[in-house]
């Protein structure tokens, strides 16, 4: 026979051997089973090795099951490439295929082991030690290369996340014995019930033991419940499922990979739960002994799991060594997988041990008082084991064997439970942590609480749903708990052995796999006083790894206290932080992604600018606007060129809609205007409007704009694109929590309308020829005033108001007319050659007026004085948002920087925006900067704002800005470049 | 995430509610008083570990606004309360 | 497979925005006549109107979009004497985008953080939908309405279209 | 003083030899003494480099940093350690450069690797305000003599080739800008090795102390710490407590502008070298780098809704990250999240540090680092100079705290801190 499946045994197990599947493991074509994990099937495969590990790239296998299998880590190719997955944990299917990581050129002769000839030079934070001469930077490539595991996914996955939000009653984690049960007492009391397991499939524990429940296999009891459970409406049972999260709020995050229904990569669970019951079960942990990382030792649960779930013999003679009871579980598996018995080291004294069924008919010889002092490889797999007695050390055995089960004892799965802050104790008679003190609404039941037994657990399971049912008002209905055949099972009896070796010497004894971490790392770290476990952890990366120590730390507690000579208890645990088990980013992100990553906004005309050549810029609050229109052979610079002339020569329209609005109602509707406004609002006639600056309470500009009165108590208050929402909150908060007395309403009404702003000198002429009831005129529509008509059958409000300083109509019409209106617009006008503008040639055009832009002039250190915007603060008023900070801040800074114009000596030179202007020696002395830039066709020459130090005493005077290294010379002049009148936006 | 007792509302999620900052009295209380008094109300909100009275607006809900006693440390909410 | 879920613009409809102060809000709607008819988080049917308190200080209040004016007149008669009363006509500021299917719900719950489950069908609240603020209504088993602000909506029905994976990619245009 | 022990690749070459028997603890565990000259409080990042200059430059010895729980406990342990100097203002540039000329000799100094890796940090700006931000920083850096640079949205692609393809962006990639000199440093290693330095100089660090009174003598001067661990006499206290200074501040009856906010972190999976320089990207609130470990060391933005002091995060912000983070790399889309935490982050009003005397007489203030890791030589250096001569530090003058009285700010972010 061919190695093919050479360790399979010929029957049993829960594959299903009618499913052969074809995979690829290092290229090697390979077979195995529907119902495999890609580890048991590499087992079955007689492969040993399927990874190097991190630090000294020694050869690792199998050694534990699920997610404590740390060592069996592999990279997932082709399309669902993924680095770091366990193969105890990847079911397999056809055309799988899965490479070797941190090895090169491959997995079984691997040149970064020979770093494991200097590795006595590399004890835990070696590093900090050294390379630091000349310079890290020469060391540090080298170092990179060598660390991380997998490789990042070259490609996108195409498939989707999805994240989605639940509610229910009781959420039960972990589908073993005790959460069944819990979950099977929930659904049959009628709460809403979330089920949740990481496996992929029901039943926990009960999945790989042989278990029987009234005579039959536990999984059958299993199936029964789990279709009990699906065929009721209110509750969901989710497998292949993680929770793990456990959040404030009693939220937990569970996240589903690859939902069999859909087809999607995974979905992230955000589920707020009434309570929550934990059954996550316990892991089982290794005892540190030198080699203990070698192919061929393996915790007994995983021994069974391969004999029993996927009928595989992991090795042909095994030895036992454990410190409690539970290892002996495991010794009817060996025989029913023809596996020899080389012996049982037990660290017990043989009255500790709890002689039952299981070895009193064996004729096998158990060593107690004893430990694996070290194992010996051939190189790739175990070979024999040196065993030694706890009285005579120096009593040392050599027995022969290629499998090493080990049992270390059983560590709680208290991880979510202290996430949500629920606090742990040591205890004893199981020789780890349990939880102690639930903050948030948490309950915990089976193995997890450090029942150890499968009734105790069944038992637990129903009684804690019940208690977690009545803290809600649900009566339970408790289930009848199955009858157990003939229990197999073992007392646990633990007796704390943490490690085989003391650490004096650097052997290679590893506490934690997945840093390589040695119990010489700890001792050595203790020496050099990293005595907190915090910096213990930190300092050697114990616990720092892929698996975040599921099976190191409460070793390394325990090897810690041995040598500080205290109890476990007082070294502590380090903080227990979330994903339980790592979580792809894709799921967390869920449908976040791509075009819908942010939300973003459109005006009605959209289409429109699209179709005619618009270039979309974010305009701020995620609105999308027309940059500038690109006609064929135009450069940007061209097109805005174009689209100034248009306004300052003829006709051009642009899209204002996304402009804020607020409509402001109420008796104290002036009063609120009069608050947040530095001016004065008093003696608006309806139908005219103001220009205002509005501050923040700390006196700086905030936003700015225009304010209609509609009504005796109505204004229309509008404000920037991407100031809206903040100036939404502010007047919210203002109104309901800063000025509670004042007696106004406010209605966001932004999207409700539509503007299309006409300007241009010809803009009235042009309007005029529209098929409207408006009155045009200057004596019926004046600058700052507004009118309401029709426009072409739609109803309009017109605004005379100006961003561009020429003559300007903005015509708001309900969103729904927006397109309409527009288009109307675009088609009256060709004969007038009208032309659309987008943002670009608005900001050429508000530089040449000097007009304030938020995003330029605006950094948060302005106050309106600053922008000569003097008149517009009204110092009769006693009161407004920002007055009392801004007088106190002047009072203390008479010098100030000032908006100014400037133009750059040579007509032709554009500065950067955002260049300082600087004077004295080296251009240290700071003086403003030049906030805008622009090429001004009306001017014929470069232009520029800026503020500077005092500027409005200084116009004439020639200054330096500073961009890139040149220092170009400016003069400062005022800051209005075009029409300093303001005739023509009065026309 | 939290779910967090809208008088009005119940229970909903916070990704729903805004935060506004400590609750202090009304600001017409602070406008006669001293520079330094204002400056306080200005810029000096409590920052410490324990439970604050806080501002909280049902923003993408109900729309009202409400005091919550909060834990700044652990996140637990102790009252929410409605003084309109 | 994908959800079973059709996800779908709805006709524009009359909408008005009603605030108030609070015992204000509550005084005139005695007046008009209309308290017998709002019922917290739940829509009320009367005559044209579909009458829905979002919140002691708000109400919406939909109709069909040829009933605008009349309701606008109405209103105005009705409501505009007390002037602490804000009626604002946001017709254009919300339109609605349907799920409909026997997976309307599970969609859903992709994008608001709602308990669906508790939400009968004549439910109505504000909420957050992917974020947002929109208001989430039952209409019916199986029959959602989601009204969002105009200029998200390409947005929020794009994006509900990639959770329902009718196999439209996150793929920008 | 030097340190008693020399580190090398020579000393860990005999180390081996020796089994490594012979290390000596990287800084004692002393009983506190019943007074010291200076007695500082927080045993960050900032309280251990202001011993450290206190010793060094000052010639001030007697000296105690006394730490509530272990060294590094606070943010120092639990930032994502990104060192650079591009900053808006005059101020803030000369500081925070002199902080990273401090790094740059750092290892040599303290002799202790602190793995400082001036990869680079590339701003990856997706919006025209982000760039008229970075260009007016860029351009006033310059001025300054302080490198700093805009790129072009190919030469942003040329330094990270695993950025999305143009066609897949929501936002596309308008340019960049870089800071050659930053980079990322070990933050574990800057307190472990400004703690063996001081401790070197005789400086004690009392651990597991948490101090909860101060008091005072009849002039109103400082005299003594309440701790946990007992009277702690001194003639002058320092404030360094991370996050935890307005409390400390409430001692003495001392009022600031303090807030704390909650910014979480978190590490993906260890994967083979995949980025080469820390990138940022301000419009999606999201930076990253690829630490020598082998995992992906990832921030956002601060949740600035809620005073927090705890040390999680909420899961929103997190949701919000990845999502930045996976539109600048939709490859990571199958990488996985290690771990997650978080930190209190404390700003001042203006956004910018308080390195300041107080009225009360012998105590001084070191608070607002919410951006304080790249700030610990410089605010160490500046610290022990205020402390020891009473009198800031020129390159501290702008950090008095009676600057918020006047109103007079130095604002960094742009905007003043929410005061919602
Ligand atoms: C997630 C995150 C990411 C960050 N990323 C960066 C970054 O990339 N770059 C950067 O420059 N900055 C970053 N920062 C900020 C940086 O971490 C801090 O500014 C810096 O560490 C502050 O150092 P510190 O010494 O002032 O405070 P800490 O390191 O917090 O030290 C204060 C110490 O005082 C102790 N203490 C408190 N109260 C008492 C008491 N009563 N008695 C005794 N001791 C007490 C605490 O236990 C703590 O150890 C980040 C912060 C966080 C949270
Ligand atoms: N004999 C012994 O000494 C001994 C020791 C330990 C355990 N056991 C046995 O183990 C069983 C314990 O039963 P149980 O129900 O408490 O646990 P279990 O181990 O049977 O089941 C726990 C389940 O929870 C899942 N899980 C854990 N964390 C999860 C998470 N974050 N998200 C989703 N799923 C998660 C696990 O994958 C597992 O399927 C009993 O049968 C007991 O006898 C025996
Ligand atoms: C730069 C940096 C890198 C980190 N890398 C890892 C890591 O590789 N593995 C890990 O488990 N934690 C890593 N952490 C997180 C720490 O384990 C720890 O969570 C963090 O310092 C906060 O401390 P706390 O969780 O104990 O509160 C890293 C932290 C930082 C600051
Ligand atoms: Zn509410």
């Amino acid at each position: 026979m061919s190695k093919f499946n050479s360790r399979r045994l010929p029957s049993g197990g829960h594959i299903d051997r009618n499913h052969p599947l074809k995979f690829l493991f290092n290229g090697k074509e390979l077979s195995g089973y529907r119902e495999d994990t890609l580890a048991s099937a590499l087992m079955a495969n007689g492969i040993d090795i399927l990874s190097r590990s991190f630090k000294y790239h020694r050869p690792r296998g199998i050694q534990n099951r699920g997610y404590a299998d740390v060592t069996s880590m592999v990279q997932l190719c082709g399309k669902n490439e993924s680095p770091n997955v366990l193969a105890s944990i990847q079911p397999l299917y056809e055309g799988l295929s899965a490479r070797s990581v941190n090895c090169w050129p491959s997995v079984n002769f691997d040149i970064g082991a020979s770093l494991s000839a200097f590795s006595s030079v590399l004890p835990s934070g070696f590093y900090y030690k050294t390379f630091m001469w000349p310079s890290w930077h020469l060391f540090e490539p080298v170092i990179r290369r060598a660390a991380g595991f997998g490789r990042a996914p070259a490609k996108k996955p195409e498939e989707l996340y999805l994240s989605r939000f639940d509610h229910c009653d009781i959420l039960v984690v972990g589908s073993g014995p005790a959460g069944l049960m819990a979950a099977l007492c929930a659904a049959r009391s009628g709460a809403r019930t979330i089920l949740v397991d990481e496996m992929t499939g029901p039943g926990g524990s009960l999945r790989y033991t042989d278990a029987k429940f009234d005579d039959r296999p536990a999984l059958n009891w299993v199936r029964q419940v789990v279709s009990e459970l699906e065929d009721s409406a209110h509750v969901k049972c989710l497998w292949n499922a993680t929770a793990w999260g456990y959040q404030e709020g009693n939220m937990v995050c569970v996240t589903e990979r690859e939902p069999q229904h859909l087809d999607i990569l995974g979905r992230n669970w955000k589920i707020w739960a009434k309570r929550v019951i934990l059954a996550t079960g316990a892991i089982e942990r290794p005892i540190v002994f030198e080699n203990n990382d070698v192919p061929g030792v393996m915790m007994c649960s995983a021994v069974m799991e391969a004999i029993n779930s996927h009928a595989v013999a992991p090795g042909k003679k095994a030895l036992v060594f454990t410190n409690n009871g539970s290892a002996y579980q495991v010794l009817p598996y060996l025989d029913n997988a023809g596996i020899e018995l080389a012996g049982i080291i037990d660290t017990r004294t043989t009255e500790q041990i709890h002689r039952s069924e299981l070895i009193r008919d064996r004729s096998v010889e158990v060593l107690t008082q004893s430990f694996v002092r070290k194992v010996v490889a051939n190189g790739k797999r175990v070979q024999s084991a040196i065993v030694c007695s706890r009285d005579n050390q120096s009593f040392d055995r050599k027995i022969e064997c290629d499998l090493v089960c080990v049992s270390g004892g059983w560590n709680p799965g208290v991880h979510l439970f202290s996430q949500s802050r629920g606090s742990l104790r040591y205890e004893d008679s199981i020789a780890s942590f349990l939880p102690d003190q639930a903050i948030q609404a948490t309950h915990c039941a089976g193995a997890v609480n450090g029942t150890m037994d499968l009734a105790g657990c069944l038992a637990e399971g129903a009684q804690v749903s019940a208690k977690a049912l009545s803290a809600i008002g649900i009566q339970a209905q408790v289930p009848a708990v199955a009858k157990l055949s003939d229990s197999t099972q073992t007392k646990y009896h633990i007796e704390p052995f943490w490690s085989s070796t003391t650490g004096d010497r650097p052997q290679k004894a590893f506490v934690d796999m997945a840093g390589d971490v040695t119990v010489f790392d700890l001792r050595l770290a203790l020496r050099e006083g990293f005595g907190e476990v915090e910096h213990l952890k930190r300092y050697t990366t114990n616990g720092m790894g892929l698996d975040q120590g599921k099976t190191a730390n409460v070793n390394a507690i325990g090897i810690i206290a041995h040598h500080l000579n205290c109890h476990p208890a007082e070294v502590g645990t380090t903080t227990f932080r979330p994903p339980y088990t790592p979580v792809e980013f894709g799921a967390i992100a869920g449908s976040q992604f791509g075009e819908v990553v942010l939300p973003y906004r459109h005006t009605p005309m959209k289409n429109w600018h699209k179709s005619h050549g618009a270039v979309m810029y974010e305009a701020g609050a995620r609105w999308q606007r027309p940059g500038y229109y690109l006609k064929a052979g135009e450069s940007m610079n061209d097109a805005i060129k174009r689209e100034c002339q248009a306004v300052r020569n003829q006709l051009a329209i642009y899209d204002g809609s996304p402009l804020g609005k607020f409509q402001i109602q109420g008796t104290d509707a002036l009063r609120l205007i009069n608050l947040v406004y530095t001016n004065c609002f008093d003696g608006l006639q309806i139908g005219q409007g103001r220009y205002g600056v509005m501050l923040n309470e700390e006196g700086l500009v905030f936003d700015d704009g225009v304010s209609f009165r509609l009504d005796d108590d109505q204004y229309l208050l509008s404000c920037s694109t991407g100031g809206a929402p903040a100036v939404e909150r502010k007047l919210d908060k203002f109104i309901n929590v800063e000025c509670p007395e004042l007696d106004v309403l406010i209605t966001p009404v932004t999207s409700q309308w539509a503007n299309a702003t006409v300007c241009g000198p010809l803009a009235r002429q042009f309007l005029q020829t529209a098929d409207s009831d408006i009155d045009w005129s200057l004596d019926a529509l004046p600058f700052m005033h507004m009118q309401q008509g029709n426009l072409a059958g739609i109803p309009v409000r017109v605004f005379r108001v100006s961003f561009t300083g020429e003559l300007s109509f903005e015509i708001n019409v309900p969103s729904r007319y927006g397109l309409e209106l527009w288009e109307y617009l675009m088609e009256i006008g060709q004969p007038w050659n009208i032309c659309p503008i987008g943002s670009e040639a608005n900001h050429v055009l508000r530089v040449e007026k000097g007009f304030l832009s938020l995003a330029h002039e605006v950094d948060g250190t302005v106050d309106p004085i600053d922008l000569g915007l003097g008149w517009i603060v009204n110092r009769k008023k006693s009161d407004f948002i920002g007055k009392r900070a801004m007088e106190i801040r002047r009072q203390n800074q008479p010098e100030r920087h000032e908006l100014v114009g400037l133009l750059p000596q040579d007509p032709k030179t554009l500065i950067q925006e955002g260049a300082p202007i600087a004077s004295g020696r080296g251009h240290t002395q700071s003086e403003g900067f030049v906030s805008a830039c622009v090429w001004s066709g009306s001017c014929d020459r470069t232009i520029a704002l800026g503020l500077l130090s005092n500027g409005r005493a200084r116009f004439g005077e020639t200054v330096l800005a500073w961009d890139c290294g040149k220092s170009i010379p400016v003069v400062v002049s005022k800051p209005v470049f075009y029409d300093a009148q303001g005739e023509r936006l009065r026309m | 995430m939290l779910l967090i007792p809208c008088p009005w509302c119940g229970n909903r999620a916070e990704s729903e509610f805004r935060c506004a900052g400590q609750a202090k009295p009304p600001r017409r209380e602070f406008v006669e008083k001293s520079d330094e008094a204002w400056l306080e109300y200005l810029y000096l909100s409590e920052n410490r570990r324990g439970v604050l009275e806080e501002n909280w607006c049902h923003e993408k809900g109900c729309g009202e606004w409400f005091k919550l006693r909060r834990h700044t440390a652990t996140h637990e909410i102790v009252d929410a309360e409605n003084d309109s | 497979m994908t959800y079973e879920v059709s996800i779908n613009r709805c006709h524009q409809q009359a909408i008005f925005d009603i605030r108030g102060i609070r015992p204000d809000l509550d005084s005139s709607l005695i007046e008009s006549g209309m308290t017998a008819r709002v019922e917290k988080g739940k829509i009320v049917l009367s005559d044209e109107l579909e009458i829905l308190q979002l919140g002691p200080r708000r109400i919406l209040v939909k109709t069909a979009l040829e009933n605008e004016q009349q309701v606008e007149q109405d209103f105005r008669a009705a409501l505009i004497d007390t002037r602490r009363l804000s009626v604002v006509n946001v017709s254009d500021l919300y339109l609605g985008v349907q799920l409909t299917g026997p997976d309307a719900l599970e969609v859903l719950a992709h994008a608001v953080p709602l308990d669906l489950y508790e939400f009968p069908p004549g439910s109505g609240t504000s909420s957050a939908v992917f974020s947002l603020t929109a208001i989430v209504i039952c209409e019916a088993m199986n029959r959602y309405v989601l009204l969002v602000e105009r200029s998200y909506l390409d947005y929020v029905q794009k994006r509900l279209r990639v959770c329902a994976l009718t196999g439209e990619t996150a793929k920008w245009q | 003083m030097k340190p008693q022990q020399r580190y090398s690749i020579f000393s860990l070459i005999g180390g081996a030899i020796g089994n490594h028997q012979d290390w000596k603890q990287a800084w004692r565990n002393p009983e506190p003494k019943t007074h010291y000259d200076v007695l500082i409080v927080g045993g960050g990042g900032h309280g251990l480099a202001s011993a450290y200059y206190l010793a060094k430059n000052h010639g001030v010895r007697n000296v105690a940093v006394v730490e509530k729980n272990w060294i590094g406990a606070g943010n120092s342990g639990r930032n994502t350690a990104v060192v650079r100097s591009n900053y808006l203002r005059d101020a803030s540039i000369r500081f925070f450069d002199k902080s990273l000329q401090l790094y740059e000799g750092l290892s040599q100094e303290l002799n202790y690797n602190i793995m400082l890796s001036q990869r680079s940090e590339v701003d990856v700006l997706l919006t025209t305000t982000s760039m008229r931000n970075m260009r007016r920083r860029s351009l006033n850096m310059n001025r300054l003599g302080v490198e700093f640079q805009m790129l072009s949205a190919a030469q942003v692609r040329q330094r990270i080739p695993i950025l999305a393809p143009m066609e897949q962006c929501r936002l596309p990639i308008l340019g960049g800008s870089v800071q050659e000199r930053a980079g990322i440093a070990r933050h574990d290693a800057i307190v472990w090795g400004y703690a063996r330095a001081a401790d070197a100089y005789g400086v004690d660090i009392i651990q597991n102390a948490e101090v909860t009174a101060i008091r005072r003598g009849d002039d109103g001067s400082v005299s003594a710490v309440e701790t946990s661990r007992g009277l702690i006499g001194a003639n002058k206290i320092a404030i360094a407590t991370g996050n935890e200074n307005a409390a400390m501040a409430s001692l003495v009856d001392l009022r600031l502008p303090l807030r704390c906010f909650n910014l979480q972190a978190f590490v993906s999976e260890p994967i083979k070298p995949i980025l080469d320089v820390v990138v940022n990207c301000p419009d999606l609130g999201v930076y990253l780098s690829h630490s020598d470990k082998g995992e992906l060391v990832i921030g956002g933005a601060t949740d600035a809704q809620q005073i927090s002091f705890r040390k999680g995060g909420k899961v929103y912000m997190l949701e919000e990250t990845v999502a930045g983070l996976l539109e600048l790399f939709p490859v990571f889309r199958r990488l996985k999240l290690l771990r997650q935490w978080g930190g209190a982050l404390e700003f001042a009003q203006d956004g910018s540090p308080i390195v300041s005397a107080t009225p009360i007489k012998g105590l001084y203030i070191s608070a607002g680092w919410w951006g304080g890791f790249k700030a610990i030589p410089a605010g160490g250096l500046t610290f022990a100079h205020l402390i020891a001569n009473n009198d800031p530090h020129p390159l501290a003058s702008a950090y008095g705290m009676n600057r918020f009285s006047k109103l007079d700010y130095l604002l960094e972010g742009g905007t003043t801190v929410p005061t919602d």
